[in-house]
């Protein structure tokens, strides 16, 4: 599930999360400063606000399923 | 531009062997990422490198990792990894244990590899009960903490694992909870980085077992709570014991290099070779 | 001295002498009569060849050790006595099933529990074939003489190597205490098997898939191949599996690696059985006073045969069965109740009468004990 | 085949003089054995060292009637004393044995003890003494075997003073 930030921010980030990996613990949305990430109807962690990434890494790093991977999309790409 | 602090993760997992069988919300998962990444900023061989570990939940975690990796028997990874370090020290090898693992049916062995300062590194992955067979108290239980074979709260006073450790000889000691991940990640590099024993102890959620039985509600909640009972170095230095009730100590508790073992033994078969000894 | 080819060594001295001749390099153990004197000598000598010595805090440990040290590519091995054997049988079954080489040397004491430390025994024959839970097939030598303790040695690290399996040297405090002559053998004599390295490239290489023997040939650890190993029931990759058709598979490989190869495994001596009326069947320390009986029976003109296995486990049913087929008798003197008498009663099947000759005081049984036992079978 | 028993208390290095007996019977190209006994009783009670010297194959290690028997203490003559054949040879050290058992067989009183101290200046000789004395008495082993053995047994720099010893012990006995 990959989701793209497209508006006026500096730099670009991709948050995918594996569905597969993903146990629906909900740390990733909380440790998320800026709300990008929510749970679904299906219990899984989804991206619902790719624009406000800011690439901290935070839910990449405290999910605990190696489920989230962040990267940054190259400005020219 | 690359992102501060990303590393390539993925690369040091044995990815076929996800989903792991962790449950939803468990701090192992947590821990074992710090490791990856402390292995990572270190720059260790991944064929150079073995991980072990005895057996619970947190010892699943050796088979998730793409290093020469030992699930070894309840409580005994350290005296595997003393075999292993001993026979062949050019290999850099990691220990992965609980709480239960180490302390109680280990702990014999957690007090020796630490009084030889013997070159492991072992993280104890400590959540405060014995999750594998689903809630029992361990070493760690807090006192009055509930459990299955302590329904009425429990009695025994807990071990303070660092300050044993420390005791016992161990030259690097460091405590950190998961709610603290980027902390324990830099622990671990200092811990990898020393040449002598290394203790961490990694303070983790067990939200089915111990959060569950004891209402400490979720995962994110048990992470917060631990880091608010968490007290640096630095500020424990000017609280009273009465203060530090309740609380943990967390930062690198102790680091003072000294000789390693297998390095020592390297003098003994110069010694032996020279003609010494009896 | 004028004569170098002979020298007195005591039987724990010859069996850290084969050792090394073996190639053991590692060795990890804990203090306990009466089989403390390998391990003075372990720490003595290895490191004069550049092995390495650890005195662990516990037989536990010692145990754990010894197969960390194997994993890690080192020839290795732990010795100890009675309680000692028991502490290790869990991490003994966990060598077991993970198919890795190691040595185990057990100097029998007098037990149950501490019992007499310092006399000699025979009571952990059945606990050296059973002692770890679950099934497995294991293999045990056992010695009857300081020389033969030094050759056992050295061909239980080599069976160990070629079935990747532990093996124990199953000898008693007679053996471990006693000196004699021992000619020791020029290094180039000496066969000495080396691990099997795994031929597959990295990344194919399946550790825990049998070859045509039924055994695997796993890497060292360091050499690249970053393979999983496991107490629990794995499959071939060495991942944990509760798959019944591949846990019934790795089971039955552990037992078959050993029946199936035991021609190769087995050893025995036999003297004299051809014409026998009655065979006398011993083994280790004991085997001396059967042998002497034997002699002096002989020497009455009684028609007494001697069978010793050497290799005590896997326990060979059929030439057991030949050995004794016919015979009026089979005799078994030991110094325990009768434990390998039961192994000889399941062969003989009711069809030659098992004289079980037990002795359970903390001495010896004597030539002159084992004589009256055949004697009296006219 | 000989039979041989040397007995005393802890300490008396009584299985030194087994070991260093059985080393000469190799120079002789003779099969040995060398047993003895171990725990408790080796620190301080009765200390025995069992040889067997063969020129065939030696099945049962242990003596079963002692040829010779060395009796350096009260205790051990009177254990073990009933292990000699008959017409087997007892050798006691008075210093310990004041009342020589009945045997059926010959019996050496030597000063074993007594001997070390004057010709060694120290007591801890007279298990070489013993051996001088025994040989010389039982012609175990060749003379220049005995010498050779103890040679290569004693720690370095003690060799003349025990070879002293072992002539003292060869002496006693007399041609």
């Amino acid at each position: 599930m990959t989701a793209l930030a497209t508006e006026r921010k500096p730099r670009l980030f991709t948050v995918e999360v594996n569905t597969t990996y993903c146990k629906g613990c909900e740390i990733c949305v909380q440790v998320c400063p800026k709300n990008v990430l929510a749970m679904n109807d299906r219990l899984k962690a989804n991206v619902v606000n790719l624009k406000d990434c800011t690439g901290c890494l935070n839910c990449e790093i405290y999910c605990p399923d190696f489920a989230i991977n962040v990267e940054e999309v190259e400005a020219n790409a | 531009m690359a992102i501060a602090g990303k590393i390539p993760t993925r690369k040091y997992l044995r990815q076929d062997r996800l989903p792991h069988i962790w449950c939803p919300g468990c701090g192992h998962g947590i821990v074992m990422q710090a490791l990856v990444r402390a292995i990572h900023n270190v720059g260790l061989s991944q064929d150079k490198t073995v991980i072990v570990s005895g057996i619970g939940c947190s010892s699943r975690a050796s088979g998730y990792m793409d290093f020469d990796t030992i699930h070894t028997t309840h409580g005994r990874a350290l005296a595997f990894a003393t075999g292993i370090k001993m026979a062949n020290p050019e290999l850099n090898v990691i220990v992965m244990t609980g709480d239960g693992d180490a302390s109680a049916i280990g702990g014999n062995h957690l007090i020796h590899a630490a009084r030889r300062n013997i070159g492991i590194t072992c993280i104890c992955l400590n959540n405060n009960i014995y999750g594998m067979t689903s809630g029992q108290f361990s070493p760690t239980t807090p006192e009055c903490a509930l459990a299955t074979t302590a329904p009425y709260g429990v009695i025994d006073p807990s071990f303070d694992l660092c300050k044993l450790v420390q005791a016992a000889g161990a030259s690097y000691v460091a405590r950190g909870t998961a709610m603290q991940a980027r902390m324990l990640e830099k622990y671990i590099t200092n811990a990898l980085k020393n040449d002598g024993f290394s203790f961490i102890e990694a303070i983790d959620q067990c939200p089915t077992y111990f959060g569950r039985k004891n209402k400490l509600g979720d995962a994110y909640a048990m992470m917060k709570r631990q880091q608010e009972t968490s007290v640096s170095v630095s500020k424990a230095a000017a609280m009273t014991p009465a203060e530090l009730e309740g609380k943990q100590v967390v930062g690198e508790l102790w680091n003072s290099p000294r000789p390693e073992y297998a390095k020592s033994y390297d003098q003994v078969i110069a010694k032996a070779q020279q003609g010494g000894g009896r | 001295m004028p004569n170098q080819s002979r020298v007195l060594m005591q039987g724990n001295e010859a069996i850290l002498e084969g050792a090394l001749a073996a190639g053991m390099r590692f060795y990890a153990g804990y203090p306990i009569t009466p089989s403390t004197e390998i391990a003075e000598l372990a720490a003595e000598r290895l490191p004069k060849v550049g092995g390495r010595f650890i005195q662990m805090e516990d037989e536990i440990a010692s145990m754990a050790a010894v197969v960390g040290g194997s994993l890690a590519g080192v020839k290795s091995m732990t010795a100890t006595s009675g309680p000692g054997f028991s502490l290790k049988q869990e991490n003994l079954g966990y060598a077991i099933h993970g198919d890795i080489p190691c040595v185990v040397i057990n100097v029998q004491r007098m037990g149950p529990s501490t019992g007499l430390p310092t006399s000699p025994a025979q009571g952990d024959m059945q606990q050296a074939r059973f002692g770890s839970h679950g099934d497995y097939g294991i293999i045990a030598l056992t010695p009857s003489s300081v020389s033969e303790a030094y050759y056992l040695t050295i061909r239980a690290f080599n069976l160990s190597e070629q079935f990747r399996v532990p093996v124990i040297l199953l000898t008693d405090e007679v053996i471990g205490h006693m000196r004699e002559a021992v000619s020791l053998p020029d290094p180039s004599e000496l066969t000495v098997a080396e691990r099997r390295k795994p031929t597959a490239p990295k990344g194919e290489h399946k550790p825990f898939a049998p070859d045509a023997k039924g055994v695997p040939t796993l890497p060292n650890f360091g050499d690249g191949y970053r393979f999983h190993v496991t107490g629990l029931i794995h499959a071939e990759d060495g991942f944990a599996t509760s798959n019944p058709k591949l846990v019934d598979q790795a089971v039955r490989r552990l037992t078959n690696k050993i029946t199936d190869n035991i021609d190769e495994i087995y050893e025995a001596e036999q003297r004299e059985i051809a014409d026998a009326d009655i065979v006398v069947f011993s083994y280790g320390g004991t085997a001396r006073a059967a042998r002497r009986a034997v002699r002096m029976a002989r020497e009455k003109g009684l028609k007494v045969g001697f069978y010793r296995p050497i290799t005590i486990w896997p326990f060979h049913d059929e030439m057991v069965r030949n050995a004794i087929a016919g015979k009026k008798a089979v005799i078994i003197p030991e110094l325990n109740l009768g434990q390998m008498a039961r192994e000889v009663e399941r062969v003989a099947h009711g069809t030659t009468t098992v004289i079980p000759v037990t002795k359970v005081t903390g001495e010896i049984l004597t030539p002159a004990e084992i004589l009256a036992a055949i004697e009296e079978v006219r | 085949m000989t039979q041989i028993m040397l007995t005393g208390s802890g300490g008396q290095g009584m299985i030194l003089a087994g070991i260093i007996l059985a080393k000469a019977g190799i120079l002789d190209g003779l099969n040995v054995t060398q047993t003895q006994s171990y725990g408790p009783e080796a620190r301080g009670g009765a200390s025995r060292a069992e040889v067997i010297l063969d020129t065939d194959e030696i099945d049962f290690p242990k003596v079963v009637a002692a040829d010779v028997i060395l009796a350096m203490t009260q205790e051990a003559a009177d254990k073990f004393s009933p292990k000699l054949r008959a017409g087997g040879t007892l050798i006691v050290d008075p210093a310990g044995v004041h009342t020589v058992p009945a045997v059926d067989g010959k019996v050496h009183v030597v000063e074993i003890t007594k001997l070390a101290k004057e010709v060694t200046g120290r007591t801890v000789s007279a298990n070489i003494v013993a051996l001088g004395a025994m040989n010389q008495a039982c012609s175990l082993v060749s003379p220049a075997a005995l010498a050779a053995a103890v040679a290569d047994s004693v720690p370095k720099g003690t060799e003349a003073v025990n070879q002293k010893a072992l002539a003292a012990g060869i002496a006693a006995i007399g041609a």
